[in-house]
């Protein structure tokens, strides 16, 4: 076992077991002890995919950018969702739909699936697919059809966050 | 009553695909409805007006709960309309493989 | 249109008597029998059993058998299914032929596949204190499983260590029954003490046999799916 | 007014702007013109609202807050995934574009992609 | 004496069950042994059980909850015997299985094959009404796996009876459960000793339906007319032992169930008993005219079997201790000369590789000890003298004489589909002994391994013809219970 | 208890809409979108209902459910694609 | 060593089933050593049958095999020993004569074997003491001679199958009477029944005593029940036909004996319901029997095959049994088994004769037979005595029972039974003659001219029996008081047998002496003789092709039906031909076509398509729903 195997191991169990602590909001020695044991377990099967950095995952930087992301993009989120409810609640449905293409910077798979899932939740987007550094985006309003242009428009906030959390 | 309306009402439509739909799969479905519909019966049997689910935690009491023992009946009885729904559906990928239908009409090479 | 006219008669008198009979016989919500055994099971089932969720002390402990049988019927299900599609897989090694999923589910399975499993895993270990058990969270540990085939073409499960696991975990069970005919003269008795109900070490012998259970029930459906999956249309 | 009682305000606010949400995303999947818009409302506005809903739950019951945030977090790890399987799925079984959408860059990367697996 | 708990009829071959697919990986013919050890098991502890159970019913309480709150198996001398049927039909299939399951996945067909008689021991033992829906699901999935077992040129009608058994015996088990459910309603109990003593005073409309949906649910696996389409196809799909047992284990479990719930719970309701008459002399007639215009031997096996269903629940229903005697002992005859005609219809099958029975001209000549044994089984079926078919004959028809008037005519035509039997029945053992073969080469008999259990069961059905008291100590308690009902004998809690 | 009736009313009216849409879809992706949306309100109300009796138990029924219908729509999606 | 200690009835059967078994084996691998054995130990049984005579035993010989412990018994009495005397000897001289006749065809070794299962199993019906014995070897009867009958192959298939059928039929109908017995009486054993038997109810007597009958009625091929023997006695292997037709035709009568006059007795039987004194019961079996004698009478003077006519002459004589048996006098009874005695004596001959000249000729038809008389002068003289016993003729013994059964007709005032009886006597002569002229008389066809006797294993049981036959005629003391006390037996009076050579039986009408009566007779014949051989150089030889052709000679074309015998009672056949139309086989033919039919149409409710099947399962919980509203 490689040393970057036993960092995701780690890094695995470690999250695995935060997310038992969660589950079972208790402290009990018991549901500790059998948190411990069923995270090294679940971390046993699935580790080698879970995380490509392991412990590096934990570092401050990517911590607090992660933790500075997070109010971000729910003030984000809401803002469009006021804009999709304004679309959806008029009686003209103003809208102007269509599929871009916008490009990307990132390289881990993990990020880009970030940047994705940010931009799917983010209304007015919906990741269509993704290949390699090109993704395809269903908007709602399309205001742009240049591919630079589109992209810093629809990721371009997001993936500089990406970029630092998960590269 | 409206449980009850719901049981029956599954029961029925399950029959219902049963009895009229030719393509078999939807017969399997219609058995997992009928299913359904039964596992809802149990449930309601068990139902006190005004009753919680039966875990006597956080100072649940015992006159408070509905009849525990149609759930556990119920538990069992999903499992087993999953296990054979999964056994029927393998059936019919090979029944599939020789009729090249999942017509029953035409799935009749043995009679008389 | 005959056919479809008797069928409909038939299902009008199958609903109809269906429904009043229990209407009429089983009023909705009061028709829980003082005389039946289920009393037994509410005033009595966390003292008996130690488990404070019902269900659970009559599922694995008082009505046990039935689980075993369950468990059973699953196994066989899993065996039949394995049976019954026995050589119209793929040939080993030879990818499916299908479209590949996307980089999103794809990278998406691989975050929560341990967190599924992980939730799989909560739910049939505290089985006896909440509404799930092993079946729901074997359920879970499965899906966890689909969640790998649906997003890899090329994913499949390691036969042999299934079927180790399986092996194990399914002759668990039936060696706590047979420990418990053993000990004390009676097929699956908890032969274990009950604890506080409440916490997680309690009700005897149902952790043990939820355990079992869950991963049984887990390795089971996932042979269900392995087997589906590997059908070559 | 102690601070569980304002818990308690913000989580019943929070629970009530969840489920404006979730009428506004259900209202989007009944008017919106084809999947890919209604998808555009399905996902965002009822993730959101669910998120809103279950956090406001959290927070009227601190004990519970730890397992509403799971749940939460899990809805807005998953909807964003299944919304884009969907998608992608409708449009490679054909589903058209509403007639009135302006652009469609993904039709012809897919036809390109075609041909290149076709030659080889 | 060594005593072997009940329960470990099922936990043993579950046990193994579990074992079996891991050894396998390291050891590839551990299956059969692992199998074979695992019948014998039972073969014991069922033959220890009904040495005690004859004395007094052998009572094991699951879990250490006494019934009415947890399950008991029940095993007084009825459900003994069916288990020592069921182990010993099992363990003689087990000889005869190896050339038929070649084409397969063995080692899962051995799990199915012990799990499939642990459920039918179940059924047979169980004293909880919803266990035994249970052990009836375990049977019935196991059964239909095997019968989806076969591969090569019986596979496509193999998955086609498959379909057809999974869609019909799943129906059956949706309404059985339904009754299970009113039931449970109307009582609030499920063990069958307590609902024997509840169900006087139940709510009698909700009584009654249940009793149809039971009768329904079980009647499918009894085989019952008219819910029985599925069961020719079945006999004939499945390949050669599960054939054998469908017949001798499977439906006589099932059968029992049937029988059990209607006797025990329902004590014997009149109403029960006038349905189970008149569907039991359709099933007898259409059974056996459908065989009389068979031309596959394993289609005619099936239809006869059919009818000998028919014939049990006629015998039953007469509800008086001779009939109910004759009606076991048909029962047992069934299983030990269908289960005979089973096999030697597969040994011929496979020699000849056509179920037509045109082919059967000459097998004297080209097959004798097969066609010898054949025609053991057919005599019994056909109750001649000397072989356990004519005494059930004879008993049943002294039974129904019991009856009056009415059961004057319950013999008459019990016989006249008796005659019918008769007819096809000869006509392929003429065709076998008096036919001269189209091609006179001699066909290779069976292994001794497959000719053992043909030659054990034809010696039971000569045992059953010249010798009945043996039985007969075993069905007269076994009968006697059944008409005691099973209220009295454990009292409720 | 006005407010819950409140939300709980605004949320059935959203169950209904997507139910509406559900039924007449009018193309099997139209149908799971609105299911799928359907699953994320339920999840949403399984929780409220957990609150409005009180057990916590609900939040559980809650996470099993919310991983299942995700799965649920994440397969029918990748059989309309090919995909199993 | 006390021998007689093994003169016990049981012994008889486990000798011949054992026999049949060690038999089968040894016979597998050597001729001689088949024939030999089979020889033994149907000699020894008959020795050991013989030896019995005058005992009365009964033993049980199994322990009890019905829940409800049930014995099985067997015994000996003199109606017993009777009958038994004539099957074993039958069965014993069959054997001897089958051991040329049988040679070389088809699974010879099963013939033995077979042949002493069937005598075990008749000697077990008629040892038998109880009920369930009785049906057991019954059964086993049937079973073994149908196996007989098929031993022919092919040909014989269909004729084989129709009497299974119909025995299987009339077994079942028997069981169904049995267990009705068994089931009031509670008891099987035949004293302890007829113990009982007073004071039952009449209705009960009736349908039991019925159900019964129609087996024996099956078995002796009575109306409506004959449509079987035809074909079965004619198809059957040439060597199992005169067992066939001359012991086992008997068994029907044996068991109504048993049945009317044992079990249920002569008072009971009265009670029943009476006719003239006559019981009405006995008098139904009375009259089924003479219409059976009459028409099977017509169909014989029918047939140009040699054995289906001597089996219509079977039919028609055990119709004179059942005739005499159902009268009941003490006349009419002693008739009756007197009659079984020479047509069991007769018919053997015949058939055992007939069987030769087949085998010689390699035809059954009489039409391409003829002039045989000079070339087989054994054969010819066995069987032309034997045919004039089937005829009656006075001095022979089968005039003696035909008399006396008309007496008892004619005592009664039977203005339909006699009648019948006396119109099928003039038939059977009538074939008779044909049968003579046919096979014996008239010119040689070309291929027969080498034709001789058969060897002497054919002949001494022919002669053996023609013996008897003549030697009875002489001296009917003998068999009489063997009948005698078979009928005190039977609770009926006996008949009076003064010495061996003379016997007279006194009642109110006359008295039958048979001595005066044949020696009267005898001198008749003598006249007549005397007078045919003056009148010999007179009569013209007509050549059997000659019929019709006015003199004019044709080459022999037998194939045209030109033959003597082809039509030979063509006026009378005329006479019946619209009533003979209405062949009862069509019935039945029919009756079987329409089942096959309708079980063709039952078998398409497995449609096939499982969701009939749902159909099925659902209207059928539908209509126990609405049953369940409905009854209950
Ligand atoms: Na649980
Ligand atoms: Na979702």
């Amino acid at each position: 076992m490689t040393a970057g195997n036993v960092s995701k191991y780690v890094y695995t169990a470690i999250i695995l077991f935060l997310l038992w602590i969660v589950l079972t909001s208790t402290f009990f020695w018991e549901e500790i002890l059998a948190g411990l044991v069923l995270s090294a377990m679940v971390a046993a099967m699935g580790y080698s995919l879970f995380t490509d950095k392991g412990l590096g995952n934990f570092s401050p930087k990517r911590l607090a950018y992660f933790l500075v992301y997070i109010p971000v993009f729910l003030w984000d989120v809401i803002k469009a969702n006021l804009d999709v409810a304004y679309r959806v609640l008029s009686p003209k449905m103003p809208i102007k739909p269509g599929i871009v293409e916008i490009h990307t910077d990132l390289k881990s798979d993990i990020a880009k699936l970030g940047l994705a899932n940010s931009i799917t939740l983010t209304p007015g987007t919906l990741t269509l697919d993704i290949d390699d550094d090109r993704l395809f985006i269903h908007w709602i309003y399309v205001r742009t059809t240049d591919i630079k242009e589109a992209s810093e428009e629809i990721g371009g906030k997001f993936e500089r966050y990406m970029k630092v959390i998960f590269e | 009553m409206i449980y009850y309306m719901a049981a029956a009402f599954l029961i029925a439509i399950g029959i219902y695909a049963l009895m009229l739909k030719k393509n078999m799969i939807k017969m399997v479905i219609g058995l997992s409805l009928m299913d359904s519909g039964v596992n809802l019966l149990l449930i309601s049997l068990g139902y006190i007006n005004g009753g919680t689910a039966p875990i006597l935690l956080n100072g649940v009491k015992p006159q408070e709960v509905v009849d525990p023992l149609p759930q556990a009946l119920v538990l069992t009885n999903v499992v087993i309309g999953v296990s054979v729904t999964a056994l029927a559906l393998s059936v019919i990928i090979r029944v599939y493989k020789h009729y090249k239908t999942l017509n029953s009409d035409k799935v009749r090479d043995m009679k008389w | 249109m005959i056919k479809k006219s008797i069928a409909l008669i038939l299902i009008a008198i199958l609903f109809v008597a269906i429904f009043f009979t229990l209407a009429n016989d089983l009023p909705f919500g009061d028709n829980r029998t003082t005389t039946g055994v289920s009393d037994k099971y509410i005033y009595h089932g966390v003292n008996d059993t130690g488990a404070s969720n019902l269900v659970t002390a009559i599922v694995v402990n008082y009505r046990g058998f039935d689980t075993l049988g369950e468990v059973t019927v699953l196994f066989v299900a899993a065996t039949g299914v394995g049976a019954v599609l026995y050589n119209m897989g793929r040939p080993a090694g030879k990818k499916r032929k299908k479209t590949e999923a996307s980089l999103i589910v794809r990278t998406g399975s691989r975050i929560l596949f341990p967190m599924m499993l992980l939730f799989g895993a909560y739910i049939f270990v505290h089985g006896h204190l909440t509404p799930g058990g092993g079946f729901q969270g074997g359920a879970v540990i499965a899906t966890a499983f689909l969640f790998k085939y649906v997003s890899d073409t090329r994913y499949h499960i390691d036969h042999n260590k299934f079927t180790a696991t399986e092996s194990v975990v399914g002759m668990t069970f039936a060696l706590v029954g047979i420990m418990g005919l053993l000990l004390t003269g009676y097929f699956l008795f908890n032969f274990l003490p009950n604890g506080s109900p409440g916490e997680l070490l309690s009700a005897g012998i149902i952790p043990i046999i939820y355990v079992a259970i869950g991963i049984k029930v887990g390795a089971e459906l996932t042979g269900i799916l392995d087997n589906m999956m590997e059908v070559e249309q | 007014m102690n601070f569980y009682t304002v818990l308690e305000y913000i989580g019943m606010f929070l629970v009530f702007v969840g489920a404006l949400f979730l009428f506004l995303g259900a209202l989007g999947i009944f008017r919106l013109p084809d999947v890919y818009n209604r998808l555009q409302a399905g996902t965002k506005a009822t993730t959101l609202g669910a998120f809103g809903a279950i956090i406001g739950i959290g927070l009227m019951r601190p004990e519970w807050l730890p397992k509403a945030i799971l749940i939460a977090v899990f809805i807005l790890m998953t909807n964003p995934i299944s919304s884009h399987a969907l998608a992608r799925a409708s449009y490679r079984r054909g589903i058209k574009l509403w007639d009135r959408s302006v652009v469609d860059r993904y039709g012809p990367y897919l036809r390109e992609k075609e041909e290149k697996e076709g030659k080889r | 004496m060594v005593n072997i708990d009940p329960t470990l009829m099922i936990g043993i071959p579950l046990f193994m069950g579990f074992l079996i697919p891991s050894v396998a990986i390291v050891w590839k013919n551990s299956p059969r042994y692992l199998a074979g050890f695992t019948i014998l098991f039972n073969l014991i502890a069922s033959t220890l059980l009904l040495i005690r159970s004859l004395n007094a019913p052998v009572i094991s309480v699951l879990g250490g909850w006494q019934p009415p709150y947890g399950i008991v198996f029940v095993a007084g001398p009825l459900g003994s015997m069916l288990a020592l049927l069921i182990s010993s039909m099992t363990m003689l299939t087990w000889f005869y299985l190896p050339p038929h399951i070649k084409e397969g996945n063995e080692t899962k067909f051995y799990m199915l094959f012990i799990l499939l008689m642990a459920g039918a021991t179940g059924m047979v033992l169980t004293g909880d009404l919803f266990n035994l829906f249970v052990f009836t699901e375990i049977t019935s999935i196991a059964s239909f796996s095997l019968l989806a077992y076969s591969r090569g040129k019986d596979e496509k009608e193999a998955v086609e009876a498959t379909i057809k058994y999974m869609i019909i015996g799943s129906l059956s088990s949706a309404f059985f459960l339904i009754g299970i459910a009113l039931l449970y309603g109307a009582t609030g109990t499920l063990n069958m000793a307590d609902l024997a003593s509840k169900i006087p005073s139940a709510n009698h409309n909700l009584v009654m339906m249940a009793l149809a949906m039971i009768i329904t649910g079980l009647g499918i696996e009894a085989e019952m007319f008219p819910l029985n389409g599925w069961t020719p196809d079945a006999y004939t799909g499945a390949t050669h032992p599960v054939s054998v047992m469908f017949a001798s284990v499977v439906v006589k479990a099932g059968f029992f169930a049937l029988i059990r719930v209607v006797f025990l719970i329902f004590g014997a309701a009149t109403e029960a008993l006038q349905i189970l008459m008149i569907f039991g002399l359709l099933t007898l007639f259409v059974g056996e005219s459908s065989a009389l215009r068979q031309t596959d031997l394993k289609r005619m096996l099936a239809y006869s079997s059919i009818g000998q269903m028919g014939l049990l629940l006629v015998a039953f229903s007469l509800n008086n201790q001779t009939a109910l005697v004759g009606g076991l002992y048909a029962m047992l005859n069934h299983a030990i000369a269908k289960g005979l005609l089973f096999m030697a219809a597969g040994s011929f099958i496979f020699a000849l590789g056509t179920r037509d029975i045109s082919a059967l001209n000459g097998m004297g000549k080209r097959m004798p000890v097969t066609s010898a044994l054949f025609t053991i089984g057919a005599f019994s079926i056909m109750g001649l003298p000397f072989f356990g078919g004519f005494i059930s004959k004879i008993v049943i028809i002294a039974g129904s004489m019991q009856a009056g008037t009415e059961g004057m005519l319950v013999a008459i035509l019990i016989l006249s589909a008796s005659l019918i039997e008769l007819v096809y029945f000869l006509r392929v053992v003429h065709r076998i002994w008096m036919r001269e073969p189209e091609d006179d080469s001699r066909l290779k008999e069976a292994p001794f391994t497959q000719m053992f259990p043909m030659i054990v069961l034809a010696a039971f059905v000569f045992l059953m013809g010249i010798y009945p008291q043996a039985f007969f100590k075993v069905l007269i308690p076994a009968a006697q219970e059944l008409l005691r009902g099973l209220g009295t004998m454990i009292g409720g809690a | 208890m006005t407010f819950w009736i409140v939300c709980s009313g605004i949320v059935l009216v959203a169950v209904f809409l997507a139910t509406v849409r559900a039924i007449a879809g009018p193309t099997v992706s139209d149908r799971l979108v609105a299911v799928d949306a359907l699953t994320t309100i339920t999840v949403a109300l399984m929780v409220i209902l957990g609150f409005i009796y009180g057990r916590e138990i609900y939040l559980d029924v809650a996470l099993v459910y919310a991983v299942l219908a995700f799965m649920g729509v994440l397969i029918v999606a990748r059989y309309m694609e090919g995909g199993l | 060593m006390d021998y007689t200690a093994f003169i016990r009835p049981e012994y008889v059967l486990m000798l011949l089933f054992a026999g049949a078994l060690i038999t089968y084996f040894a016979g597998k691998y050597s001729s001689m050593a088949r024939y030999s054995l089979s020889l033994l130990f149907s000699g020894l049984a008959l020795l050991m049958v013989a030896l019995l005579y005058g005992k009365n035993t009964l033993s049980v010989w199994t322990p009890s095999i019905t829940p409800n412990g049930i014995s099985m018994y067997v015994g000996t009495n003199p109606l017993t020993w009777f009958f038994a005397i004539i099957l074993a000897s039958l069965s014993f001289l069959t054997i001897m004569y089958s051991i040329p006749i049988m040679k070389g065809k088809r699974m010879e070794n099963w013939f033995y074997t077979l042949t002493l299962l069937l005598m075990g199993s008749m000697l077990g019906v008629v040892f038998s003491s109880d009920l369930l014995s009785f049906f057991i070897f019954w059964e086993m009867m049937t079973l073994s001679s149908y196996l007989l009958v098929t031993l022919a192959g092919k040909r014989s298939d269909k004729a084989a199958l129709n009497y299974m059928i119909l025995s299987t039929m009339g077994a079942y109908s028997m069981l169904t009477g049995i267990t009705m017995l068994y089931v009031h009486f509670g008891t099987t054993e035949f004293s302890l029944l007829s113990a009982q038997i007073p004071g039952t109810p009449v209705n009960f007597l009736w349908l039991s005593l019925g159900l019964v009958a129609v087996g024996f009625l099956v078995k002796s091929a009575a109306l409506p029940f004959y449509v079987w023997a035809a074909p079965a006695y004619s198809e059957a292997p040439d060597g199992f036909t005169p067992l066939f037709s001359g012991a086992l035709s008997k068994l029907g009568a044996y068991g109504l004996f048993l049945f009317m006059y044992v079990i249920v007795g002569m008072s009971a039987l009265i009670g029943m319901g009476s006719f003239r004194g006559v019981s009405s019961f006995g008098y139904a079996i009375a009259l089924l029997g003479s219409i059976t004698a009459f028409i099977a009478t017509l169909y014989a003077i029918r047939e140009d095959d040699i054995k289906r006519l001597l089996a219509y002459s079977s039919v028609s004589q055990v119709g004179y049994i059942l005739m005499g048996l159902g009268i009941g006098t003490s006349l009419s009874v002693a008739g009756s088994l007197y009659h079984a005695l020479n047509h069991a004596l007769f018919k053997t001959v015949l058939f055992m004769g007939a069987g030769a000249i087949i085998q010689l000729t390699g035809t059954r038809k009489m039409s391409e037979m003829g002039g045989l008389a000079t070339r087989m002068p054994i054969t010819f003289l066995t069987m032309l005595i034997s045919i004039f016993s089937l005829a009656a003729i006075p001095m022979t013994s089968g005039f003696g029972s035909k008399w006396l059964i008309y007496e008892a007709a004619i005592n009664k005032g039977f203005v339909f039974i006699a009648p019948l009886a006396f119109v099928a006597s003039v038939g059977s002569f009538l074939y008779s003659f044909r049968l003579l002229q046919a096979v014996f008389l008239g010119q040689l066809p070309d291929g027969l001219k080498d034709a001789k006797d058969p060897s002497l294993l054919v002949t001494i049981p022919m002669i053996a029996l023609t013996s008897i036959t003549v030697l009875f005629a002489i001296v009917p003391g003998v068999p009489l008081g063997a009948i005698a006390s078979a009928e005190s037996y039977m609770g009926i009076q006996p008949i009076q047998v003064d010495s061996l050579f003379y016997f007279r039986i006194g009642n109110s009408f006359g008295a039958y002496n048979a001595l005066v009566v044949m020696t009267i007779l005898l001198f008749a014949m003598l006249v007549a003789m005397i007078m045919f051989a003056f009148a010999g150089s007179k009569s013209k030889k007509v050549d059997q092709h000659d019929t019709y052709l006015s003199g004019e000679i044709y080459e022999h074309h037998s194939d045209l039906g030109l033959h003597y015998a082809a039509n030979f009672y063509r006026p009378i056949e005329r006479m019946f031909e619209p009533y003979l139309r209405l062949r009862l086989e069509r019935t039945y033919d029919a009756f079987g076509r329409g089942y096959e039919l309708l079980s063709e149409g039952i078998r398409r409710v497995y449609s096939g398509d499982v969701q009939t099947y749902v159909y099925y399962v659902i209207g059928f919980l539908g209509m126990l729903i609405i049953l369940a509203g409905w009854w209950w």
